[in-house]
């Protein structure tokens, strides 16, 4: 995106291989990091995700467990405090309630109530969203539960420069960080730099700019949000995509910015709706970009029900193109209607 | 009194039943190769043995708690191919009303509560429906299905120390075909006798050949027998092996030897009961090959049935995320 | 509170007995009900929020359960499959981690994904919130998770009456629902109809009325807030509380008539902020009730750390009357700033 | 070689530690009585020989998990009566420097990896605390304290199936004190011999005499140097009691009979510590007097350290959500 926009030698990888050139290059520097999650070893993982890795770096620190996602997990933890660099893959990001009080209760709060004097430098990754009607107990995306979570970063990519990125800035962390990765982007390839790239935690990227609305959107609704901009185009609505990177910590600044310029603001996430990431985005603007308003901010998100396994049914619980670009154009015309 | 395991015409309905799970999945797999299938499946092919061998003794009443490679457990358990299949394609007339998919099969019409997408998750699960016959009186037992690679989750521990001391009817069942994914077994457990670990929870344990439907249905005659008179529960280990990769996709090689595969295929579970049908002289080759066909024709009119059945419609999405009037689910039959 | 005015009969009992008498009448009536827990049996509950069950109902009924939060609420999805009521009591709601799954995948989605045809009427119970310096472990609100997920109904009710009320129709619904109830509410008394006496879900009480603003509260920050409106009336400020009462349902037309009454909105909640109750209903505000605001909508809830031990720290994490009626009066004030 | 159980004044030390524990909890309860002390308190007054045991074989570097019991552990391990009192006031003085409490006391400098308010949570913790001593090759061990009630608990089944199968550096200690809050290990599960369990995960098992602090470092001593020269993980069962009530309030009664909790009373770990010491003439009456009068001053002293250390100040509440710098903390210590 913009940042790589200047770099001529950037070759194209997909998003995955990104990850994984990531994680090569921050283990062969520092041997504290070790990899676990099942059949990431010789395999190279669900999403060929560590691909290469078992190769170069061997069993132990590419290392393949039992189903047991909660003693990994907190394995992950006593190693961190005991000073390692740990990534706990937990496949898909559904699988991450099996470990959730692991997760919530002993990496996010260690350092907090050890008076800082532990730090529990732990990479939780996962895959989430929808891809193929994978039904109930593999689309989701929950990244939420754990915003809400204090103590945790949480890093959404949307493209393969920031998977290389902020992995690399992920494992420089002293504290846990969640990847989460939409499976839909792993095959999609993209410039990535060679060698060292990172990107900062905290600042979202403009993905396309505009001026009548804002959309603030996360890992494949990027994408999809930039299609509802090129449709939103041909009517002549100039809109401004958001790319938000990490919501925790997350870009309020930016995103107060973007909508202090454009008036209107559309939050697209895969998430549930449901206190999710557009209802703290919402919350954040209305109380602090409030004056900035021009019309109702609106979410288009994963509508409150559980995935269904059906493509039909699928489809019209998730947001899309079309859904976002609706709802700009509802804030776009409900404004003109109010104005006029 | 005849042990359900002398019944007469009992291997041979295992035998019909071992096919009919056969010739469905690998018609599965064969419209999943296509492209005609949303989603992924698991298959059992291989494994029949085990579903069948136990399911044979259990009734529509009795609750069976199934796995990510359930389409066995849900045909043998009694769910219609017609509706297995159905599901399979996300159809309104699966057992799911297409909402479930593959791994999420469910029946309460047979007792059947659910394949699983989570590992493990069937175990407690199966415990409770237990309770709820401990409670009522009712004599139903539960049985849970599950890997190898399930006995190492926590739900595993959770659900057999709650059986054990609760003393509850269920039976759990370990599909052990020595892998969980790619991982095999020696890589999961330094332990890998499954059955042993029953002791740990206070009931018995039992290691049968899981390729032989006639020694799954004895133990789990017995372990069922037990279970429904009050004994408590069981811990059943079936040593099987899938023939196929994980799931559709996954060539299953790689991870084996050659050998190891081609060894166990020489093991057919299915193969090994119609030899010994026929040695027994208890059915004719004639009265096979007619089970044979009939069981072709039941697959072919659930392919046609799914392919013909309408998807669930759109505007319904939002349908059944809670019930839509007290009492109105299947479930309350079983109060 | 209001539905109760009129009744002259009602005793006072406190919130826990009347929790407990709920109990036993539906328990009396629906032989499907029974109850798990750790320590709920002879013991009558760490709250005493099982107290004289197990005398009356035995210990099949009344059941203690080994320390297997994963296995006795899977077990609960179980039974009631299988055509029984169950209730799991988490203890503390922080336990309810320990079970992530078996609520969240199992629980809430069972119903969905068989197509109707089963029903999962589960009860989760558990006590939340902060008293007397329990720490990181003891504290916790966490209900925005499972608001956050499809398939479960949520109470969180604030009085004697409501916490009976809420009860009974929660061992009347065919569905899972979570009930959170604050643990510094369990003594607290007040009047509760004898006999049968039911709380509908979805609709929010209005625990005070008033012109100026809207406070909308859960639990104990409903009492809170009411203190909060006493300092504000001394300032010349009506306030208007409403009591949620439920969370899923949650009673967006009260809200949002109310709102559209004060034109200014303060979410007063416990739990954490972020994709918290505040998040979520600042967010339909936002959306559906944008014309009716004068002001930004405030959050008042727990600061984004883990919950502190030591008692000065604590104090200044947490929600407290004085910081929402600062919340109430910067939002009275600032839109008088604004209007003058 | 000698092994550690036959050092000379081992013991001395192991009753002069003991005594540290009791005199710190039964402080702590008069403290904690009086009002004085904000949040709940679970005291490990009758167990003092399981930790003493265990730990006099563990070096500064070695790691330790424990509980929500945990005073006992903490001061075993090695952090001073001080900061733990601090602690337990909420001080800034306090060794989490009071963001912690009783339940969420942490030390890296003398790998203390926390007390812990979830049940179970430490076991699996530890297996990670040994596998980065495997990975670095330190030499270093973990140990996992834990209770009869957290053994039937997930986190029990998945840590020690991974300690098994990775062959870690971990020795598994169970505090069988026969009930979980108010519940007798025999309503918790069937097999209540919890050292058998270890067979389920290929480990060594063994039941000691939890209030004999010489046969509790017997055991250790033996479990350790096997996990420190690359033997792997064993379990050991410690059967103890508390003399107390589950935490400060809970009269102890009740569900325990007199008698039951007399009898136990009767083998106090320290009073028979101290009767063999003078038995077997290895410590003079005076020294244990000395001993016990070093032991009264520590304790007045870090309580009059707690009380006379500031409360943490309410404007950083909000720091240490997150580390401040990177590589800040002591945890680096053990890179
Ligand atoms: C809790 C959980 N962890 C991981 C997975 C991913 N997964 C699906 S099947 C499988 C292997 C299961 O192995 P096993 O239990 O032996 O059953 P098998 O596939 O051999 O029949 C894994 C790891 C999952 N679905 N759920
Ligand atoms: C996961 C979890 N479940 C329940 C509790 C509540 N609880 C605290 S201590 C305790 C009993 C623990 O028993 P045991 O493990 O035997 O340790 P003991 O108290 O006997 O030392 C319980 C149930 C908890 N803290 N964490
Ligand atoms: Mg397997
Ligand atoms: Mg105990």
């Amino acid at each position: 995106m913009g940042a790589l926009a200047g770099r001529a030698a950037a070759r194209e990888i997909t998003f995955v291989e990104a990850t994984v050139e990531a994680l090569r290059e921050e283990m062969r520097r520092d041997p504290a990091i070790f990899y676990m999650g099942e059949g990431i070893g010789a395999r190279g993982g669900n999403f060929t995700q560590t691909k290469g890795l078992y190769d170069e770096f061997g069993p132990e620190r590419v290392r393949d467990t039992p189903i047991s996602e909660l003693g990994f997990t907190a394995a992950g933890v006593g190693a961190a405090m005991a000073g390692m660099h740990p990534v706990a893959d937990l496949m898909f990001a559904d699988f991450i309630a099996e470990a959730m009080s692991q997760v919530v209760h002993q990496a996010a709060k260690v350092h907090y109530i050890s008076g800082g004097r532990i730090e529990v430098p732990l990479i939780v990754r996962a895959a989430f969203g929808v891809v193929r009607s994978a039904g109930a107990h593999h689309s989701g995306s929950l990244y939420p539960w754990f915003m809400h979570v204090p103590g945790l970063k949480v890093a959404v990519p949307s493209s393969p420069a920031d998977a290389k990125g902020l992995w690399k800035t992920a494992l420089r962390e002293r504290c846990p960080v969640m990847i989460f990765e939409h499976k839909g982007l792993y095959n999609q390839k993209g410039p990535v730099p060679e060698g060292e790239y990172l990107t900062p935690f905290g600042q979202a990227a403009i993905a396309r700019a505009g001026r009548d609305a804002t959309i603030a959107a996360t890992a494949l609704m990027v994408h999809k949000s930039l299609q509802a901009a090129s449709i939103l185009e041909g009517e002549g609505i100039s809109v401004e995509v958001l790319d938000l990177r990490t919501l925790v910590p997350l870009d309020e600044e930016s995103i107060l910015k973007s909508v202090a310029r454009t008036g209107r603001l559309v939050i697209a996430d895969e998430a549930h709706e449901t206190c999710g990431v557009g209802a703290e985005i919402a919350a954040r603007v209305a109380a602090r970009g409030f004056d900035f308003l021009d019309a109702p901010i609106a979410r288009v998100s994963m509508l409150q029900a559980p995935h269904p396994f059906s493509p039909p049914l699928e489809a019209a619980l998730l947001p899309s193109p079309e859904k976002i670009a609706a709802a700009v154009r509802a804030a776009v015309r409900g404004e003109e209607a109010h104005a006029g | 009194m005849a042990t359900p395991t002398t019944q007469p015409g009992l291997f041979l309905e295992a035998y019909r039943r071992m096919l009919l799970l056969r010739r469905f999945e690998l018609k599965a797999q064969e419209l999943y190769r296509r492209g005609e299938m949303p989603g992924f499946i698991h298959l059992y092919v291989g494994e029949e043995a085990v579903a069948v061998g136990v399911c044979l003794h259990l009734s529509r009443e009795d609750y069976v708690t199934s796995t990510h490679r359930g389409h066995g457990h849900a045909l043998a358990k009694g769910i219609s191919a017609r509706e297995v299949m159905a599901e399979l394609f996300g159809k309104a007339t699966g057992c799911s009303g297409g909402r479930g998919g593959s791994m999420h099969l469910y029946a309460p019409d047979v007792g059947f509560l659910g394949t699983n997408g989570l590992v493990g998750a069937g175990i407690p699960v199966a415990a409770g429906a237990g309770l709820a016959a401990q409670l009522r009186r009712s004599g139903q037992v539960a049985v849970a299905f599950f890997g190898d690679g399930a006995a190492n989750h926590g739900a595993f521990h959770e659900g057999l120390n709650l059986a054990g001391v609760w003393n509850l009817p269920v039976v759990f069942v370990c599909e052990n075909n020595l892998y969980a994914t790619q991982t095999p077994l020696r890589m999961a457990t330094k332990n890998q006798d499954i059955s042993s670990r029953a002791a740990a929870y206070g009931m018995p344990g039992a290691a049968v050949d899981g390729n032989d439907v006639e020694a799954v249905s004895a133990a789990a005659a017995e372990a069922l027998a037990r279970a429904r008179s009050g004994g408590g529960p069981s811990l059943l280990e079936c040593r099987t092996y899938r023939f196929l990769g994980h799931h559709e996709g996954d060539p299953g090689t790689g991870y084996r030897s050659r050998e190891e595969v081609e060894a166990w295929k020489k093991r057919c579970p299915i193969a090994l009961e119609r030899a010994r049908l026929i040695e027994r002289a208890e059915a004719a080759e004639t009265a096979l090959q007619d089970i044979e066909r009939e069981v072709e024709e039941m697959i072919a009119g659930a392919v046609e049935f799914a392919l013909a059945s309408p998807l669930p419609d759109a505007a319904e999405a939002l349908r059944h995320v809670f019930p839509e009037a007290a009492g109105s689910a299947e479930a309350v039959w079983a109060r």
